[in-house]
């Protein structure tokens, strides 16, 4: 590329910047540095004129570089890049020095704050002279979809899908669809039967045209990028081949396994059992101990795995809900039969599930409140000469008393978790977990569906606890987004990517773990990593893993950003000369 | 202490009155926070209703919290939930009544209005067959008229003479003070068992049960505990009705022969004013209540079990056939006055037989025990902390 | 150019060292038999080591007489800067060769102290010294037969092109003898050299390249280990089993001759181009391997590495960007 | 005058950078001695980037990233942590302070702590004193 010709722009901001930071000195500053043809400051950089100004000069003066010292450039940075773009200019040949938020509007000294924007002026100059001009690609997506589980959400989405005229590869590890809400009998907080919903759901989805359900498949070896993935199907053949464009992952949850309470005795105690195994009971009509007999006193105990730091720090929130479910249907099964709750926190949130609490508390259901930070429930068999099956140690903490309950069954609300092989599915799919292994959507709060990876899609309990309607309105959202990027067809990807200088890497591997994306895969041939500039994000963390220097970020090379640094402490006084003693 | 909850105990306390709303109460705690009486470590009324809705019948028969309350009624007003923890209270010191009542009547006037009815018609039947067989109106008992124109009410009897006809009716004061003191005095001996004897947790040093008697006597006599409810009248009201019945109590049974006098003495005496001051505090409260409880608009005073009716019919009827009794004696009505004589006290001997011991006038002596059983649990208990035996609460 | 009419001119070569071991200059004598090779192309006019040849005689050379000087050896001290200097003047090509004079190598660790913390440990702490009159070495010395003089010692260790400007870089500790050869027979065939200032002798490529042991993508590591903690297999790469190997960014070239006798690289290579910091490369890429997301884990494992600095900078000291120990 | 020292950061573009932006828009007065580098991630920061900023006479390093767990890229800021222990480590071994490199998170919310970590570490930085580094390690 040709010599640089840098055109520096100090911004006023009104008197935003001005007022506070002599712009015009910084200005001036400016002209003395290598390869600065003009220095100017105006009043609104980003106003039409102050653009103008910019493509004058860019016309006039031949300058290929260009400094803005204004605002943020979270804030600005595209517009004076579409404004080097309207002169002819590759946008990426500009540098932003954010001499507002992080000067005038933070210092009140103006010495300092001039000093402060020279440094920051100074360094996006030094920086601007490695720029290097960066293209724009987008990639055609692939109209099918490939959706990760069979639970409610998945069908869902799968339906939504297909029924908008598009193909979608369900996979489902199990021999079955359906998942846990298969397991249901009525669901709160209007008891509605769970099982007509999901039957009627499988039943549309396997005469549905445009779904292939694929079960017993586990999501392994996905490859590509946001609209070009593929996925190898071994058991079909050497050949066979998943290609979709768009993955919605609804691997759902596993109950927890309640035997890790020692408290609880499940396992060894034959009336202790899950919330799912009571729903069971539910769907038989029979409610009996294990001898068969009718159950006299019942206690449910709520947080069973949640809220406890030796187990799930998190709520499961939905149990509470199914417990007063429980304890209502319960009570109509069993009129006479003393029902006890052992809850922590009643958490009766949504719609129509505080009264679901109103209405079971009226029906003569004994509520106590534990701790479960520290003291759970402690079950135990009953002696013979007692009439119940177990006896149960309640810290009754609304009482201050520990009391004994006497129980001949006890449902445990267990919590919900991740699976096990959620690591696979997440490590195929290139999604991070949390702490919890759930997946981690974009924004918890402006972008819960998407993932950081484009093209992946999270819904139901993959991605936290969750009950029916919002596994679904997950489903469905997430379905929508799926719809809408085959809709426009093509994507944009990311300009500012890294890439391997074959020359230098030595095949060491070490960038291939570091990336959260997997966009970096190893060329066996010529023992070289590659970077697939399609799945990469351009963090740079490869870059500076890379023990080489063979990976290169784009637009943060070591070069910029060590010119950055250098520019930036140009400007301070305490200066010593550096001699070199040459012949 | 058995400590299993007992989701049946409930219809337990229903038979004792306990509101429809028991169960409302989530424990939020505004009634033990607005309570004007519960402090430190005597907190309720919540706990007492976590410990009912439990069922935990043994604790709660242990449990002296209800017997500092003197049911103001700030607690059910500042329920959010509509839960009437004053009522719940007074359901409690009913069933407690019952709970210390060894003899079992207690337990059976307060589950069943025709028990009580009934031993209330046996003792006011008897009083009259006794009085009409063995003490019947003279003849000339139209004679018995003295110079100021009053009955000279001692010498109505046929046979006797008048000391004889006070030392019968004293005979009969003193039999039946002593029958209601022996069970009271037994109920509050197993009232003190299940507060502190049957309670392992805790051990009464000695010298506290007389370094704490004084409580005794000054909660007995001030009724102070009632004095810190914020409503003032309801303390001047109560202390009416209790300084009146004592006096009344004394009067008919210590100083009998002062004050069933041979003649009418003058208004000023001692005796009449006593009496009218007697008269008047018990009339005044029992007007009071009479109007709140059917106007229901006091929440302390909505809901009223059949034996607050009772009690009050009873003591209404006793008050109203003394003062008529004492009119005809004014009026120079030997005849009336003799029957209203037996009257009064076939209202006032049931009354007496079945509220000291069984029922309402019972609190007077448990409301006092309780305060000193309770001092003397918290004594027990921080010595125990400050010598570290006993486990944190 | 005024020799280019005679017929192939014999090359002038001199080796001189600095603060060295005399590696390097055995690594110039370990090209045997190519040695006649070299003769018959160059002729040696000033080899400490093995020629009797004076600085008096050098200093008579007219400037840039010597075409090649392979300078070896770190500047430690007044006379390494002299010669350094001097030897600049007569060459026309001056060779930083072996790790002292490219990166400071060895001698440049001594710049975790300096003159006097140095001195203090040889002329009075160290076990075998016997010093009770706290003698130290004088720059002048009197003696019947005159002045002696001592070269003053230096607070720092430099690198070669820290006190003149250098053309080529070769490497090495000892440069691979093969390297030598080939660098040699490049200068005097006069084939096209690179541009000034570039490293020869070695590849742009670092260790992995061309390491026989298996790499994978798996370089987590929970526990860094000494290699005779280890059950080395000799087949698994170092760094995949908790052993640091500067491998990965240390330029191949050297044969691996560490590897091959199943030790990690030390890094006597130097970095591959383009890296200003080969220590710090290496903390970036050995610190994103550890395995842990615990900031107190991390810590434990991190205070595994006993000794970062002597680690990473094991040749490089000098030529790093912080070059020496702020004391 | 008053000894005013000089940090160069490295802020990453979505929590750190943005907290710093925030701290401007609720125009939060800091010290004036923090000149900010953007990142996309602090795992992009190089130890080499930390060591030439101290060579060309910073008085102070910090870098900020996104909170455990809050990583735009995932786990960015658990391998800046990493690198981080390791070159805290080797400073040390070097007799820089280890007070002069700091790695702090902060999220895009958090002006505020930003302002007052900027405070913070100036004032710290004005107990060390100047930084000899760039005066000793330029070669006379």
């Amino acid at each position: 590329m040709e010599e640089p010709r840098i055109g520096v722009y100090v911004c006023w901001c009104g008197t935003n910047i001005e007022k506070v930071v002599d712009v015009a000195e910084v200005a001036k500053a400016m002209e003395k540095l290598p390869n600065v043809v003009l220095s100017k400051n105006y009043k609104y950089m980003c106003s039409d004129p102050g653009q103008d100004l910019i493509i004058k000069d860019i016309k006039e003066n031949n300058l290929n570089r260009i400094v803005v010292s204004a605002c943020s450039p979270r804030i600005h940075e595209l517009t004076f890049r579409k404004t080097l773009e309207k002169a002819g200019l590759n946008p990426y040949l500009l540098q932003m020095a954010n001499i507002r938020e992080h000067v005038s509007w933070v210092h009140d000294d103006k010495k300092a704050a001039t000093d402060k924007a020279k440094s920051l002026v100074a360094a996006a100059v030094t920086r601007v002279n490695h720029h290097e001009e960066l293209q724009k690609r987008t990639v055609d997506i692939n109209p099918a979809t490939l959706i990760i589980g069979g639970g409610i959400a998945g069908l869902t989405a799968a339906l939504e899908i297909a029924d908008a005229g598009k193909k979608v590869f369900l996979l489902e590890k199990t021999n079955h669809l359906g998942g846990v809400v298969a397991g249901i009998d009525q669901s709160f907080p209007y008891f509605d039967s769970a099982q007509q919903i999901i039957q009627q759901f499988i039943k549309r989805i396997k005469q549905h045209e445009n779904v292939e359900v694929l079960l017993n498949t586990k999501a392994e070896n996905i490859t590509g990028y946001v609209g070009n993935f593929k996925m190898p199907l071994p058991m079909l053949g050497i050949d066979a081949e998943l290609e979709f464009g768009n993955i919605i992952v609804a691997t759902g949850l596993k109950p927890y396994d309640p035997s890790a309470i020692r408290e609880y005795g499940y396992g060894y105690l034959p009336n202790v059992i899950t919330s799912l195994e009571f729903e069971k009971m539910l769907m038989s009509g029979k409610i009996e101990t294990k001898d068969g007999k009718t159950p006299e006193d019942i206690l449910i105990i709520h947080c069973v795995g949640s809220r406890n730091k030796n187990c799930h720090e998190y709520c499961s929130r939905t149990c509470c809900m199914t417990a007063l479910k429980f304890a209502t249907q319960l009570r109509s099964a069993l009129p006479k039969a003393n029902i006890y709750q052992a809850y922590a926190d009643m958490r009766s949130f949504g719609k129509d599930c505080e009264e679901l609490y109103l209405k079971a508390s009226q029906k003569d259901i004994m509520f106590l409140m534990y701790d479960q930070q520290k003291y759970l429930p402690e079950i135990r068999r009953a002696p013979n000469r007692e009439k119940c099956e177990m006896l149960v140690e309640i810290e009754e903490i609304l009482s201050g008393d520990m009391v004994e309950v006497p129980a001949d069954l006890v449902i445990l609300m267990t919590a919900m978790e991740a699976h096990e092989d959620v690591k696979d599915v997440a490590r195929t799919v290139g999604v991070s977990l949390c702490g919890n292994d759930f997946f981690i959507e974009r924004h918890p709060k402006l972008d819960p569906v998407a993932t950081t990876t484009d093209g992946v899609f999270i819904a139901g309990t993959c991605q936290a606890p969750k009950d029916i309607p919002d596994s679904v309105a997950q489903a469905k959202a997430a379905a929508a987004r799926v719809l809408s990027s085959i809709d426009v067809g093509q994507v944009e990807i990311e300009v500012t990517t890294a890439f391997t200088n074959e020359d230098l890497c030595c095949g060491c591997q070490t960038c291939i773990s570091v990336c959260p994306y997997k966009a970096i895969g190893f060329n066996e041939e010529n023992r070289v990593s590659v970077v697939n500039e399609i799945l990469c994000k351009g963090c740079g963390t490869c870059s500076s893993a890379c023990p080489t220097g063979a990976i290169r970020t784009r637009h943060f090379t070591d070069k910029q950003i060590m010119s950055q640094i250098e520019g930036m402490l140009s400007m301070t006084k305490r200066k010593s000369k550096k001699t070199e003693l040459e012949v | 202490m058995n400590n299993r909850v007992n989701p049946g105990f409930k219809k337990e306390l229903q038979k004792f009155g306990m509101s429809e709303q028991w169960n409302e109460c989530f424990h939020c705690g505004n009634c033990t926070a607005i309570c004007p009486l519960s402090e430190n470590e005597v907190l309720f009324p919540r706990k007492g209703i976590r410990v009912i809705q439990m069922g935990l019948k043994d604790k709660l028969a242990s449990y002296v919290e209800p017997w500092m309350c003197y049911y103001c009624g700030e607690c059910s007003e500042t329920c959010p939930r509509d839960a009437n923890p004053g009522e719940l209270m007074m359901t409690l010191r009913r069933y407690l009544t019952s709970v210390y009542d060894w003899t079992g009547m207690s337990r059976k006037f307060y589950t069943s209005k025709w028990w009580e009815l009934s031993y209330i018609l046996f003792f006011a039947l008897l009083v009259i067959v006794l009085f009409l067989i063995y003490l019947p109106l003279r003849p000339d008992a139209y004679l018995m008229v003295n110079e100021s124109g009053g009955v000279m009410l001692n010498h109505l009897v046929a046979g006797i003479s008048g000391d004889q006809f006070i030392r019968i009716i004293e005979f009969g004061d003193w039999a039946m003070a002593i029958i209601v003191a022996f069970i009271l005095v037994s109920n509050i001996l197993n009232m003190f068992y299940k507060i502190i004897l049957s309670n392992k947790s805790f051990k009464v040093p000695f010298y506290a049960y007389f370094t704490e008697f004084w409580r005794l006597i000054y909660n007995f006599v001030t009724q102070s505990k009632f004095s810190k409810c914020d409503d003032k009248n309801y303390w001047v009201g109560h202390m009416l009705l209790m300084t009146g019945y004592t006096t009344m109590f004394i009067l008919v049974v210590v100083a009998l022969p002062a004050f069933q006098t041979e003649k009418v003495v003058d208004w000023y005496n001692w005796q009449r004013l006593l009496g009218y001051y007697a008269t008047f505090g018990i009339l005044f409260f029992l007007t009071v209540v009479t109007i709140g409880r059917i106007r229901k608009k006091d929440i302390k005073l909505q809901y009223s079990h059949s034996t607050d009716w009772l009690f009050i019919i009873m003591l209404g009827l006793t008050t109203i056939t003394g003062i008529v009794l004492h009119i005809f004696r004014l009026a120079g009505l030997p005849a009336a006055t003799y029957y209203m004589y037996i009257l009064h006290l076939a209202i006032l001997v049931p009354m007496i037989m079945v509220e000291v011991p069984f029922s309402k006038w019972s609190h007077l002596a448990y409301r006092p025990f309780a305060i000193y059983f309770s001092r003397l649990k918290q004594v027990a208990l921080s010595k125990q902390y400050s010598t570290g035996l006993a486990p944190a609460i | 150019m005024e020799n280019s009419e005679k017929k192939k001119p014999k090359l002038k070569m001199a080796v001189y060292w600095g603060a060295a071991c005399g590696g390097c200059c055995v690594s110039v004598l370990d090209v045997h038999e190519k040695l006649f090779d070299i003769t018959e192309l160059a002729d040696l006019v000033f080899w400490p080591i093995a020629l009797d040849v004076k600085y008096d005689d050098v200093r008579a050379m007219p400037n840039g007489y010597i075409d090649v000087t392979l300078f070896n050896g770190a500047i430690r001290n007044s006379e390494n800067q002299y010669m350094a200097m001097l030897l600049r003047e007569k060459s026309k090509i001056l060779v930083a060769y072996g790790s002292c004079a490219h990166l400071g190598g060895i001698p440049g660790l001594a710049n975790f102290t300096n003159r006097d913390g140095i001195f203090e440990r040889v002329y009075d702490t160290s076990e075998s010294t016997v010093n009770p009159e706290k003698t130290r070495p004088q720059l002048k010395t009197q003696v019947p037969e005159g002045e002696l003089h001592l070269p003053y010692f230096f607070d720092d260790v430099l690198a070669l092109d820290q006190v003149v400007c250098v053309d080529y870089y070769v490497p090495g500790c000892p440069p691979q003898t093969e390297r030598l050869v080939e660098v040699f027979m490049a200068i005097a065939t006069g084939a096209t050299l690179p541009s000034k200032k570039t490293v020869l002798g070695a590849w742009d490529k670092t260790q992995c390249d061309e390491c026989i042991r298996t790499k994978t993508d798996k370089k987590t590591i929970k526990e860094f280990r000494r290699p005779y903690e280890i059950e080395d297999d000799g087949e698994t790469c170092f760094l995949e089993q908790g052993v640091i190997c500067m491998g990965p960014a240390t330029r191949g070239g050297c044969g691996y001759r560490c590897i091959k006798g199943n030790a990690p690289c030390k890094g006597c290579y130097g970095p591959s181009p383009d890296i200003s910091d080969p220590g710090a490369k290496m903390i970036s890429s050995i610190g994103t391997m550890i395995d842990s997301n615990d900031p107190v884990e991390i810590s434990e494992i991190v205070d595994q590495v006993a000794d970062p600095a002597g680690t990473f900078y094991r040749f490089s000291l000098p030529g790093s960007i912080i070059r020496r120990k702020i004391l | 005058m008053e000894f005013q020292p000089t940090i160069i950061s490295f802020l990453c573009n979505w929590c750190s950078y943005t907290g710093a932006d925030l701290a401007g828009t609720s125009r939060m007065k800091y010290a004036p001695n923090i000149r900010i580098i953007r990142i996309m991630c602090s795992g992009r920061v190089d130890p080499t980037f930390v060591l030439k900023s101290f060579r060309e006479g910073a008085d102070g390093v910090l870098i900020c990233g996104c909170h455990p767990g809050d990583c735009h890229y995932h786990e960015g800021n658990y391998k800046c942590l990493r690198r981080f222990k390791l070159l805290h480590k080797y400073i040390q071994q070097m007799g820089i302070h280890k007070d002069r490199l700091r790695l702090e998170w902060i999220s895009a919310s958090e002006g505020r702590q930003f302002a007052d970590l900027v405070d913070n570490m100036t004032e710290r930085l004005m107990e060390l004193g100047p930084s000899p580094i760039k005066e000793i390690m330029e070669i006379a």
